[in-house]
């Protein structure tokens, strides 16, 4: 098919001018934190003595020394050859630490993704086919509360009833319980990696540890989700062509599902993809009140304590994550939609 | 990295043989949580965590550690007595300016190398040399050059000192001096790093009681026993075989952990929790004051109006010691206020910090601050740290609010902890509360560290000369009872200076399982895990 | 399904339909009855709102939720349609009666390929497999004489031309051969040209299958031409039902001789589109009600005195020596990528004439109409107005021009082109604060008030905002706003297109008024060729962003020159009936 | 025309209960922040440390904190502080976003291509730690935390207004504007803006609720208000640290109150939509 090329031209000319924002994320982030008035060298230095010459050695040990403009010309060198610098809280290279944390961060955000799409959809499909009814008013009444909670209150409640007061939860102490061997590395997705290796046990151990944070975090999400289903499908039920559908006698199961649903799906595509950007940039608080070992909790720890060189790879780490599922979002989009080819 | 691949490498090789090792019962395996992360595996790394220097006790051996004492029924770490760890015996000779070590012969490292006088010249001279922290801690012990490190066999050692110091011998149990594998380290070690600064911070090599299985910094650290270490108060390792230290920001769920029994020990939670959990009763609580720290209310003496002693004093009497113990601490600690000094002199000197005769009195306060000049008061901030946010905040407004009745406005602040330092560090901050802690908490060291000079960690940038001198004194000062004067004569001059408002010493609330036993508070407020067994 | 010997196909008796809205029960459809008989072509024609579509979509039972039969039959093939239950009415749908909508786009899926929908059609009545599926939907598109039907089938709507995309909804339509198909307004939206193809296709496949049809349109002409019999509808109701020979030629009732005498005919005048209407003080209500609209209220006509009988008089060619009030010389406007909306145009307006330009959508006219109104700029080319070059001022700063009060536009959808948020009287009182500076008080009232009386709307109406106001009554607003500042030349951009035929009746006659009264110049763009016949003294035919043709408009639309308006004129509807070729 | 919105306000909030109740629930929050300090039973910041952390009771209707304030007094009054940072957050990315992303959808071209990069860079931050970096290197002021939220809030109005601009410039009614004598700003100002400012108001109402919660967020890390400025976002904060020792009032109280704040925007958004269509009006 003819659209399925030009969706991958349009792809590479998005990724291609998406360029330009990274590289602006980059350069605003290295100044941010210039400016932020912690000087990550007397954080780090203590003893007794710890007195200007200590202090002076970690500061040329972290480069800070040099003029800001050197410095930053020498952090685009070094992300030029793939190295982020080393943070000072883990003692690890950024780049390290980012690896072996962002498939927890990436598992978690996808299976939160998913939750709040399963949930979000049915929802938003029965509002729309019961416009104005009690389903309807339900729904959305369901959605507002959902994102009114802050997310860290409703994680601690969670934690509260189904750890401490039921029993029924693991203790929320990371990806997986501490007693359970760790499958062998193979994506860093425990699941994927529990089954490929046959662990089931261990694979239910991990997936117990992430429903309450997944969840936590999907709660939040829902809304926007099922509210543009609703409104989405609405406007495909709506639509002359389901009316035409309607009108050749197909099945309604088909007229819901292949007429108005695949439509209504594509604008929830859009959205789902802003909402997984924002969800992995956004859920430090899930990861810190989960202790979940994640990109976005080990960015805070860095942030509080100055230590630039974490914080500036999680944010470019988040800006390309962003400009990936944008693209995905664009050839799914693309596939989906053959109209979109010809704009 | 590479401590990330070998101990995934450690991981694979376990999943096949040490599976039983795995499924090991519980009671052999002590599980840790923790709020804070653990960064490096060699103390002495520049930016080391207080959790770093935790683990690096139970990776390395030192000569010798403290000993332990009781103080108020509660097992403490003794600053005056030591127990051999890698030494076997020690002596110092009459002048005090000599003291030999005799080395354990059964001493190897975790790669079975026997430990000798070599490995501890080299580690010594690196703690003195090298470009890392060990440099700065040792010189408060007139430990300062390699020239003073003598090997005379493959188990003997010497150290030279240029003066009897009384801290000499603590500085060699403290955190920084601890024993390297010379060869294994030299091997590793480059024309730019002759000291294996990198390689020693993500490996070890060490021949302490605990081998590092697993380390994922800021996640989760497995160690397990190492079966030939000896060095204990039984001569036999350590009780626990497997120590799980995970970190867990959130301290309501630490505290759900331990509670729960999911967890074994935890000794960082909130005074809230600690108390909830006392009154439960279930498990064991141990509350110890940290009786080598001060949390204070801090002034910067030079900066106006603190530069006005009257200011600190009207400040002093106007604050709510009780209402600030309660609320920020419930009450979980030792006061240092309230103090009845009954000729207004100190009651003694051997020991700081002492309680001081402070109280809340709101018309000495008023008093006081009118004879400042500031009869109407005078606005400023006050500023304390994001990371005790959980006592200071309630302490702060309670402290807003009371100096409000003197007419002091006050504007909190609450900054990163970086940006804390940062701003003490350059004196830019007039008001605020912070907290010290002493490894070595000698009355004539916490003047010396915390009351003199343009140092980083004179708080309160007190700059009397008498102090200093005294100080200085004091530290040489063999007679004790000279001491305990000159210790007198401070304590009483930093009462009447006020350069700082002690508050109290907050307590240590380690809680644990009901059977878990060996607890002792240690210099660094760490647990000693190779002192810790279960029932 | 048995069906009784001598039976209609369809019976409708007595339908009622019923609305509710946020004003409470509103009844669409009060009464409705007649029938089809097997094979009969039936027009229902009627303005908007008077219930037709929704007629149709009674009996397809395919009513808004809001929409519900409140009372009556439908009996199609000897059985109640408005008794049928879901599963009844969908094997009904499509296998027995089916329905081809306006706006063949929009109508189609948008993300499933010609041949999958049409596939489903039939799959949705006839167990068969994938394969089988597309075979006959091959065979359909041949059917309904699609280039390269192959290719085609695996096409996307958006890739079709509108008219396609209506072959493909009739393909679908009788998929699985109806015997009742109702085209709603098959052909609005599309080109003359296309209409015809697309209206004569349908007429053949009904007759060549046996269909029933049921026409379901606005336009008298279509009606005409294409049906049997002819049921017109107003308020509701059927007001009329005939043969449409005798419905045009001696309409009955007083409706639909007013829409017969507002449809133009190939010799109509402006005169003669509102016999009936009083002298201008006279207004009398037209229509009270819109049912589907938001908007209910009654419209007002206010009918222009009465004109001259003379038609040619009253058309009278400006003085020989008439200056030229506009001149266009070789304008050529290009978009980005190279698009060439016109190309290389010239033509003149002498002051007081009205010219029209005509053309299918897309030939360029409303760009010429923006580009003389200085609201974008030419890529090539002058404008002369009064002499003075006013295509040197960019567009972006011709707001200060002092000839800017003289060039004003009535655009095409009076919806569209009024502020939601402005009510009339602001609408009407903008030009004239923002070019004249007048400023709030009695003189400006004055003067806006004027111009609404010019333009036939009643004073009370000004405090309206747009949604509150009918489409003619928002044309009335369009006017009066463009005439407010006295302007030399006005532009108007298809300024009926939108409307029922009864308003355009009297819009177009406002307009010649005006025209008369205050010696404006037109430029009336449009694609209605009966219309510009009517209003203008010249017409330029244009193609492609090119002009094809132009000349005295009697001449051009007597004896076209150029195929393409012959082709254009070939395709317009007349009145009559269907042998009134 | 005044009283036509009113009357047409009435009507639909007698049709949508829900709004409603909303609008009500707003209507009482604006009140409680303006008299809010006026009406409390005990003062907010003052200490009572012999009654720390009394559950609720008839004198302490939402019990009392740790030091001894009542939870109830703090709630009330917090509402002022909450409801300005929200609303002048919203209201300057509204500003802001909305003239510029009105001038580069109308303009369209070189504006809108820069503008659009901008706000790419933006999008592209994970926008909470972006919040949390800024209040961190500005300092954590109430001002600093209205600048935060409203750059992170900016990049949506921009696109929203731009958006929402773009579909209207080619509309009838523009042209006429510019026919009738307006230049392209002032058409703009004029004309466009207060056309898609129903459908941001939306944007708004829904935008406030989050700016609060966001607020609670940097709070909860420690970036939020300073003591003992009551602020509900950093109540819910200090009580989440009782939660395990079952002193739930406090965070089960101002919990509810965001939450109540949240949703009465989050439902009054919806409506709002309906009242400030005049289309919807007949």
């Amino acid at each position: 098919m003819s659209h399925l090329s030009t969706t991958a031209k349009r792809a590479g000319w998005r990724f291609a001018s998406s360029l330009p924002a990274l590289f602006g994320v980059l350069v605003f982030t290295f100044l941010l934190m210039r400016v932020l008035p912690g000087d990550p060298a007397v954080f780090f230095a203590s003893g007794p003595s710890a007195g200007k010459e200590e202090i002076e050695m970690i500061r040329k040990q972290m480069g800070l020394d040099k003029p800001v403009p050197e410095q930053l010309l020498r952090y685009l060198g070094d992300i030029g050859s793939g190295n982020l610098g080393r943070s000072l809280t883990t003692g690890q290279p950024v780049l390290a630490d980012l690896k072996s944390r962002l498939p927890a961060s990436l598992e978690l955000t996808f299976t939160a993704l998913l939750i709040a799409l399963l949930t979000a959809i049915p929802l938003g499909v029965a509002a729309a086919l019961r416009q104005g009814s009690g389903i309807d008013h339900l729904v959305r009444f369901i959605c507002a509360l959902g994102v009114c909670v802050p997310t860290f209150v409703s994680g601690l409640l969670l934690i509260y009833a189904f750890y401490y007061l039921l029993g029924i939860a693991p203790d929320p102490t990371g990806r997986v319980d501490i007693f359970t061997s760790p499958p062998p590395l193979v994506t860093g997705f425990l699941l994927i990696d529990f089954a490929v290796a046959g662990d089931w046990e261990g694979w239910g151990a991990a997936a117990s540890q992430l429903v309450l944070p997944a969840f936590t975090m999907a709660l939040f999400v829902v809304a926007p989700l099922a509210r543009i289903t609703r409104a989405a499908m609405l406007a495909s039920l709506g639509s002359d062509f389901v009316r035409t559908a309607r009108s050749l006698g197909l099945p309604p199961a088909k007229v819901v599902v292949t007429y108005a649903l695949r439509n209504a799906l594509l604008p929830v595509l859009t959205i789902a993809g802003i909402v997984f950007s924002t969800m992995l940039g956004a859920n430090v608080l899930v990861e810190k009140v989960f202790s979940w070992p994640g990109v976005a909790s080990y960015a805070l720890d860095a942030l509080l304590a100055s230590d630039y060189a974490p914080v500036q790879g999680f944010v470019l780490l988040m800006a390309s994550i962003f400009v990936v599922v944008n693209l995905t979002v664009d050839v799914l989009y693309g596939i989906a939609d053959p109209r979109v080819s010809v704009e | 990295m590479s401590i990330v691949r070998t101990a995934a490498l450690a991981a694979a090789l376990l999943t096949s043989t040490a599976l039983p090792a795995l499924a090991q019962t519980r009671a052999e395996t002590l599980r840790h949580v923790t709020g804070a992360a653990i960064n490096t595996l060699d103390p002495n790394i520049p930016g080391s965590t207080r959790e770093a220097f935790g683990l690096s006790l139970l990776t390395y051996d030192r000569l010798l550690s403290f000993g332990k004492k009781q103080l108020d029924g509660k097992w403490v770490f003794d600053l005056d007595t030591f127990k051999p760890e890698l030494a076997e015996s020690f002596t110092v000779s009459p002048d005090g300016l000599k003291i030999t070590f005799k080395l354990r012969k059964d001493a190897k490292f975790h790669d079975g190398t026997p430990v000798t006088a070599e490995d501890v010249k080299w580690s010594l001279d690196r703690a003195v040399t090298a470009n890392v922290l060990g440099k700065g801690q040792l010189l408060t012990g007139s430990l300062t050059s390699p020239d003073q490190f003598k090997v005379v066999d493959a188990h003997t050692f010497e150290v030279t000192l240029p003066k009897p110091d009384k801290l000499a011998l603590a500085n060699l149990a403290v955190v920084y001096p601890v024993i390297f594998n010379s060869k294994l380290a030299k091997s590793k070690a480059t024309p730019e790093d002759p000291w294996a600064l990198a390689w020693l911070k993500e490996n070890t090599a060490g021949s302490g009681a605990y081998i590092i299985e697993s380390f994922k910094p800021g996640e989760t650290t497995i160690l397990r026993r190492n079966p030939d270490w000896n060095r204990g108060s039984a001569e036999k390792p350590a009780a626990f075989k497997r120590i799980i230290t995970q970190t867990i920001p959130e301290a309501a769920t630490r505290a759900n952990l331990v509670e729960k029994g999911d967890a074994d020990i935890v000794i960082d939670l909130q005074a809230t929790d600690a108390a909830d959990l006392e009154k439960k009763g279930k498990l064991k609580v141990i509350s110890t004051p940290q009786y080598n720290s001060i949390t204070f209310v801090s002034f910067n003496n030079q900066m106006p109006p603190f530069d006005k002693l009257e200011v600190r004093k009207a400040i002093a009497y106007a604050l709510p010691y009780e209402d600030m113990f309660k609320a920020a601490l419930f009450g979980r600690g030792a006061p240092l206020y309230g103090a009845n000094w009954a000729d207004g002199k100190a009651p003694t000197g051997a020991t700081f910090p002492i309680p001081q005769p402070l109280k809340t009195d709101l018309a000495e306060a008023k008093k006081l601050l009118t004879a400042a000049g500031f009869p109407d008061g005078f606005s400023t901030t006050f500023s304390f740290n994001v990371g005790q946010a959980g006592t200071a905040e309630p302490m702060a407004a309670l402290l807003k609010e009371s100096l409000a009745k003197i007419g002091i406005k006050v504007e909190i602040q609450k900054l990163p902890d970086a940006q804390m330092s940062t701003l003490i560090n350059e004196k830019k901050v007039p008001f605020f509360t912070e907290g010290i802690v002493a490894w070595l908490p000698s009355m004539d060291y916490f003047y010396r560290n915390f009351y003199i000079g343009p140092i980083r960690w004179n708080y309160s940038s007190i700059n009397d000369p008498q102090i200093t001198d005294w100080a200085q004194t004091a530290r040489f000062e063999p007679d004790m009872a000279k001491y305990a004067a000159l210790g007198k004569q401070l304590n009483t001059r930093h009462f009447e200076l006020m350069p700082q408002i002690p508050l109290w010493q907050p307590s240590q609330d380690a809680v644990m399982a009901a059977n878990i036993d060996g607890y002792v508070y240690q210099f660094h407020r760490q647990i000693d895990f190779r002192d810790l067994s279960r029932k | 399904m048995t069906m009784a010997e001598g039976e209609p196909l369809l019976a409708i008796e007595d339908l009622h339909v019923t609305f509710s809205t946020r004003r409470g029960l509103v009844e669409a459809v009060r009464g409705v009855s007649f029938s089809v008989a097997a094979g009969e072509t039936l027009g229902v024609v009627g303005e908007s709102g008077s219930g037709k579509s929704v007629t149709a979509f009674a009996v397809t039972r395919l009513l808004d939720a809001s929409g519900r039969i409140s009372g009556g039959r439908i009996r199609f093939g000897g059985e109640d349609i408005t008794k049928a239950s879901s599963k009844q009415l969908q094997r009904l749908h499509g296998a027995a009666i089916s329905m081809i909508f306006q706006n063949p786009r929009g109508a189609l899926n948008p993300i499933r390929t010609v041949g999958q929908q049409i596939a489903d059609a039939i799959m949705a009545h006839e167990p068969i497999s994938a394969g089988e599926g597309r075979a006959r939907a091959l065979d359909l598109l041949k059917a309904v004489l699609i280039r390269d039907p192959d290719k085609r089938l695996d096409a996307y709507p958006h890739e079709l031309s509108g008219g396609m995309c209506q072959r493909v909804m009739i393909a679908m339509a009788i998929a699985c051969a109806p015997k009742l198909l109702i085209a709603d307004e098959p052909t609005t939206g599309l080109d003359v040209t296309t209409q015809k193809t697309v209206m004569d296709l349908l007429a053949r496949i009904t007759a060549e299958r046996g269909m029933a049809m049921i026409l379901i349109t606005h336009d008298l002409g279509l009606a005409s031409r294409y049906c049997q019999r002819v049921c017109v509808m107003e308020q509701g109701q059927v007001v009329e039902e005939a043969q449409p020979l005798s419905l045009f030629s001696a309409p009955q009732h007083a409706y639909t001789r007013r829409l017969v005498a507002a449809s133009p005919t190939a010799t109509s005048t402006i005169a003669d589109l509102a016999p009936d209407a009083g002298d201008g003080a006279s207004r009398h209500c037209e229509r009270s009600e819109a049912i589907q609209g938001t908007s209910s209220e009654p419209v007002w006509i206010a009918s222009s005195a009465a004109p001259p009988r003379n038609d040619e008089e009253r058309r009278a060619k400006p003085m020989p020596g008439t200056p030229l009030l506009l001149e266009v010389q070789n304008l050529v406007k290009r978009y980005d990528r190279g698009v060439v909306a016109v190309n290389d145009v010239s033509f003149s307006i002498k002051a007081g004439e009205s010219l029209g330009l005509v053309g299918e959508s897309g030939c360029g006219k409303s760009t010429i109409s923006r580009l003389v109104c200085r609201l974008i700029d030419a890529s090539e080319g002058e404008i002369l107005f009064d002499g003075q070059a006013i295509g040197t001022l960019p567009a972006r700063d011709f707001h200060r021009s002092p000839l800017r009060k003289d060039i004003q536009i009535v655009f095409q959808d009076p919806t569209d082109s009024l502020n939601p948020r402005f009510n009339a009287f602001d609408c009407i009182a903008h030009p004239l604060r923002r070019l004249l500076s007048m400023k709030d008080g009695a003189a400006l009232t004055a003067r806006v008030s004027e111009c609404a009386e010019r333009a036939g709307l009643p004073s009370e109406l000004l405090e309206r905002f747009p949604h509150q106001l009918s489409g003619g009554q928002k044309a009335r607003v369009g006017i009066a706003r463009a005439i407010a500042c006295r302007p030399r030349l006005l532009i108007l951009d298809e300024p009926t297109a939108a409307l029922d035929v009864s308003v355009q009746a009297v819009i177009l006659q406002l307009l010649d008024r005006l025209r008369r009264e205050d010696d404006l110049a037109l430029l009336f763009v449009s694609h209605d060729l009966n219309v510009v016949r009517m209003m203008c003294e010249r017409t330029v035919v244009m193609q492609n962003g090119a002009i094809v043709e132009q000349g005295e408009s009697l001449a051009l639309f007597a004896a076209p020159q150029t195929d393409y308006a012959r082709t254009l004129l070939e395709a317009v509807l007349h009145l009559g009936g269907p042998t009134a070729r | 025309m005044t009283s036509a919105t009113l009357r047409h306000t009435v009507w639909i909030l007698r049709g949508n209960p829900v709004t409603a109740v909303a609008a009500a629930g707003a209507f009482i929050l604006c009140v409680l922040a303006v008299i809010g300090p006026w009406i409390v039973p005990f003062d907010p910041i003052a200490s009572d440390v012999a009654n720390a952390l009394k559950p609720p009771s008839a004198t302490y209707w939402a019990g009392t904190d740790q030091l001894g304030r009542d939870v109830f007094s703090r709630l009330i009054v917090a509402a002022r502080l909450d409801l300005a940072i929200a609303a002048s957050a919203v209201s300057l990315s509204f500003v802001l976003g909305a003239v510029v992303g009105a001038l580069c959808g109308y303009t369209g071209g070189r504006l809108d291509r820069y503008v659009g990069r901008f706000v790419d860079v933006l999008m592209a931050f994970p926008l909470f730690v972006l919040a949390m970096a800024m209040v961190a290197a500005l300092g954590n002021r109430v001002e600093n935390i209205v600048i935060a939220t409203a750059i992170i809030n900016l990049p949506f109005y921009i696109r929203f207004a731009r958006a929402e601009v773009n579909v209207r410039r080619n509309a009838g009614w523009v042209e006429a504007a510019r026919a009738c004598g307006d230049s392209h700003v002032s058409v703009v100002l004029r004309f466009l803006l207060p056309n898609v400012l129903p459908a941001m108001a939306v944007q708004v109402s829904l935008n406030l609720g989050w700016a609060i919660l966001n607020a609670a967020g940097l709070s909860f890390i420690g970036l939020g208000v300073s003591a003992p400025t009551p602020e509900w976002g950093i109540m819910v904060a200090e009580g989440a640290r009782f939660i395990s020792t079952g002193k739930w009032w406090l965070v089960a109280f101002p919990g509810l109150a965001l939450m109540l704040t949240v949703l009465c925007f989050n439902l009054l958004g919806d409506g709002l939509r309906d009242i400030l269509d005049p289309r919807m009006r007949t």
